[in-house]
């Protein structure tokens, strides 16, 4: 869902960064408000950033093709308001190791990431309100902030690709081909909220504090 | 069968390195205990990863339980226990963990059950069977390591570094644990070796991508000569001049 | 999978290599940055032989560059497929229900010359910049010291929780899981979940043993430097450079 | 200064659970070499982490180098290396690894400079300073962590378990490093008992939450009595009965 360099226009590329700093803000912001020294959940935020980077390496067999995982939902459901900043030091490091990902769309990427794991941990908090401790709920919680935080994911990709491409469609051809992009990550979406939910329910009976790391 | 294992000019590089085994003969019988010793990097692990067939040597065979190796295939007549137990248990629960091999060898739940039961008495930890492995102590999580292993009821058992992380009450558990062990052959490195002193009847010295002696371990390890070329030191259960070195 | 970049020695005494990366950095980024404006085709030839020099002075042999494109190139060569086909209403050539349009064809050849320029910059600014001192440049530049620590921390243990996870697979493999169906979602579920335990407990011990070597203590002053007169002269280049790219844009 | 360290009634619980450690009692003088050995789950490393100020005691006082420790404070005088070395070494090279210390004391380029040299010319291993930590042996980590904590010159000095993963020659270059250690006060815990011989003039026994003995280290480990009794066995090196023990 990377979107790479050379694509999309300059100023979107711009665009996207101007929205990577804003919500880097606001997830600075967010951090500050959860802990007293924010240095203290560096490492934490570090060390599971890097364990994302490596477990999205994972691919999934859907026969008779396979899929590597996004893990945006199971980052924002983990991280909480981190989850942003990790994402933007992942696809960084990404572009800087491997040149992957890109540069000039760094921030684009960023927010197609980023957004969808902020959208995540906002519903998976719904477990808060609810008071749900029992694995079930929680799961179904899971799923969903995971299937949603790919497809809105993937949508927000689709329509970038096809509107940002400089050469020119009809609309008939545009609205086919964002249908199609979408429609080619549904079963990537499924996969991403089952295997979530899977994550979550093993951490509720291993760590359970690991899902509260928003919380201290 | 009369070998578990066999191995006959094998070497194994890395691309573009030099070879980390060389030209490396052996035979193991059914049934005995051997101890590898050696420095760290000899190339102790890289064995035991091709003899489990996943990494494939540069050149020669390796037979296993009178088969070829064939790097890839699933073989639950081979098990392993790695260095870091944390790279092993990954269920949320003992039970499970325990499971995890007889399941993917296509035993039915009847069979699971009875093995995971037989194993757990075994290895004395039935009372853990419903914890987290993740939570236990290195001590605990060692033998639950080993329990995931030996439901697989594996011929050849292989350790790697199995009591690094061990308290000494832990340690002598698994001495005793694998002196009763009968009909199993193993296969194990250390740099403890009073452990292999007590563990093994046979010891080979790997050095420098080469097997540098192969045989008794008193009389290898006994042996003031051999040990210290060797980076290695006599063992003090085994030396009687050891208050002469100690300044 | 995941392999460190090395730093050649060719690549550190090159040009780009001892250019000060507080100079490199905001220089290099801002000319990839003129090379996304790109649209007119009369800039694509200037663009590549400004990318080709760029890259020529990073001092990295080419074969480094290629080995760095295959994987993205797999996204172009998908595109390369779709737009001539999909994209435009100028039909240069028809086959039954397929026809070839010239408004795709030239999207084409523009993403295909902006990527290669942009990523052989890119390779060439990173090639020759170790981690440390791009953190520096990051920091300088305006990036917060949270995102900046964040980066030094997950890069450091980026290798080790791959090498574990590589492990754990290695280990379950050994216990007959064998990736192959959807079934191996539960497993490498467990697997994942393992993992993410393993690095929160370490994380515990990690901000330990930095605390006690004074993490946080006092926030690091960045070093001061002298820039050289070099340093000066290259970056105003970049920035002429960029502003030229620009500026052709509006003006053709 | 004559006392490195001075506990008085030190207990210390986990909110809710029996405590790990109880009125534990016991100075160290400035200079001593003092081996702590105990069970797993005794508390050793919890003592470590309250005596850092990484944790606060329940009850009880606790006074490091004539200061009471003040937890949450940044105290480069007191330095400890952790059991495992990859949770100690943080930074993309050896050399940043060194200097990490040092630049958090706010010391200025040049100082940093010196100290990283003259570390490294003590530990050996100048010529590993421009590679990633991670890449290294077990036993290079090992000396690159105690590094990074000499190069802040302290004065007491914490080592955690620092043999489980050293093959035998970087074990005897520890004991080396160590013995050759003047000014400093070292406060070590291990399982490896032989390596508390060599290295420590006194020993402290902590099992269940107690100092269970305090003493000369061969009176104390070479006791049968004693030793097993708390889950310990005699060092070989001590043990004339050995060869009864066997089987």
């Amino acid at each position: 869902m990377h979107i790479p360099d050379g694509i999309i226009s300059a100023s979107a590329a711009v665009s996207g960064y101007a929205a990577t700093g804003g919500l880097t803000w606001l997830s600075l912001r967010g951090i500050r408000k959860q802990y007293v020294n924010p240095r203290t959940g560096i490492p934490r935020a570090a060390l599971l950033t890097a364990a994302f980077f490596a477990a999205s390496l994972i691919h999934i067999p859907i026969p008779p093709v396979s899929v590597h995982l996004v893990l945006s939902g199971l980052m924002g459901v983990i991280l909480g308001w981190f989850a942003f900043p990790a994402i933007l030091v992942g696809l960084l490091l990404q572009a800087v190791m491997f040149q992957h990902g890109g540069l000039t769309t760094l921030g684009i990427n960023a927010c197609l990431m980023g957004l969808p794991a902020l959208l995540a941990y906002f519903i998976f908090r719904l477990r808060y309100v609810f008071g749900w401790e029992k694995p079930l709920p929680n799961a179904v919680l899971a799923f969903l902030a995971a299937f949603l935080a790919v497809a809105f994911g993937a949508l927000m990709a689709a329509l970038l690709i096809v509107h940002a491409t400089p050469a020119y469609m009809d609309a008939a051809a545009e609205r086919t081909a964002v249908m199609a992009l979408s429609l080619a990550y549904l079963p990537v979406a499924l996969i991403e909220g089952i295997f979530t939910a899977m994550v979550v329910i093993f951490l509720l009976k291993v760590q359970p504090d690991l899902l509260e790391g928003d919380r201290r | 069968m009369t070998d578990a294992l066999n191995i006959s000019d094998l070497t194994f590089a890395y691309p573009g390195q030099s070879p980390v085994l060389e030209e490396i003969n052996c035979t193991i019988k059914a049934g005995e205990k051997v101890g590898l010793i050696g420095p760290n990097g000899a190339g102790k692990t890289t064995l035991f990863l091709l003899i489990t067939g996943i990494i494939k040597p540069s050149s020669g065979q390796l037979i296993v339980l009178d088969q070829p190796v064939k790097p890839g295939t699933f073989n639950p007549a081979v098990g392993m226990i790695f260095q870091h137990t944390a790279d092993q248990l990954i269920s949320p629960s003992v039970r499970e963990d325990i499971a995890f091999g007889p399941q993917n060898m296509g035993l039915n739940q009847e069979d699971i059950r009875a093995r995971i039961k037989e194993t757990a008495e075994l290895t004395g930890i039935t009372s853990l069977l419903d914890r987290p492995p993740h939570q236990l102590s290195a001590g605990e999580q060692r033998l639950v390591a080993l329990s995931g292993i030996l439901a697989m009821w594996p011929l050849l058992l292989i350790m790697d570094e199995p009591t690094s992380d061990l308290d000494i009450r832990y340690r002598r558990r698994l001495i005793k644990l694998l002196a009763n062990m009968t009909g199993k052959t193993l296969f194990v490195a250390s740099h403890d070796l009073e452990f292999v002193l007590e563990t093994c009847s046979r010891v080979l010295l790997l050095e420098g991508s080469h097997i540098q002696a192969d045989g008794d371990p008193a009389a290898i390890m006994g042996s003031e000569n051999l040990m210290e070329k060797h980076g290695l030191e006599v063992p003090h259960s085994l030396s009687a001049t050891w208050h002469r070195h100690k300044k | 999978m995941i392999a460190e970049a090395a730093l050649s020695s060719e690549a550190t005494g090159s040009l780009l290599g001892r250019w000060e990366a507080r100079f490199k950095l905001p220089g290099l980024l801002m000319l990839i940055f003129s090379f996304a404006f790109v649209r007119d085709l009369r800039l694509l030839l200037p663009l590549l032989i400004c990318a080709a020099l760029i890259y020529r002075f990073s001092g990295l042999p080419l074969g480094y560059l290629f080995s760095r494109l295959r994987l993205p190139g797999f996204f172009l060569l998908a595109m390369a497929v779709i737009l001539p086909f999909w994209s435009g209403q100028t039909e240069l050539w028809r086959f039954g229900p397929l026809a070839l349009r010239l408004e795709g064809l030239i999207g084409l050849l523009l993403i295909t010359a902006k990527f290669t320029a942009i990523l052989s910059v890119a390779v060439a600014l990173f090639a020759t910049t170790p981690l440390s001192q791009l953190t520096i440049a990051l920091r300088t530049i305006g990036m917060p010291w949270l995102l900046t620590d964040l980066l030094l921390f997950t890069h450091r243990y980026l290798f080790q929780l791959a090498g574990d996870l590589r492990r754990m697979r290695t280990a379950a493999r050994l216990r007959g899981f064998l990736a192959n169906s959807l079934s191996s979602l539960k497993p490498l579920a467990y697997i994942t979940g393992s993992m993410l335990v393993r690095s929160h407990d370490q994380a515990e011990r990690v901000f330990q043993a930095m605390t006690l070597r004074g993490y946080g203590n006092t926030s690091l002053p960045l070093p001061v430097f002298r820039p050289a007169l070099s340093d000066y002269l290259l970056l105003g280049a970049a920035m002429l450079l960029a502003a030229g790219f620009i500026l052709a844009q509006y003006m053709l």
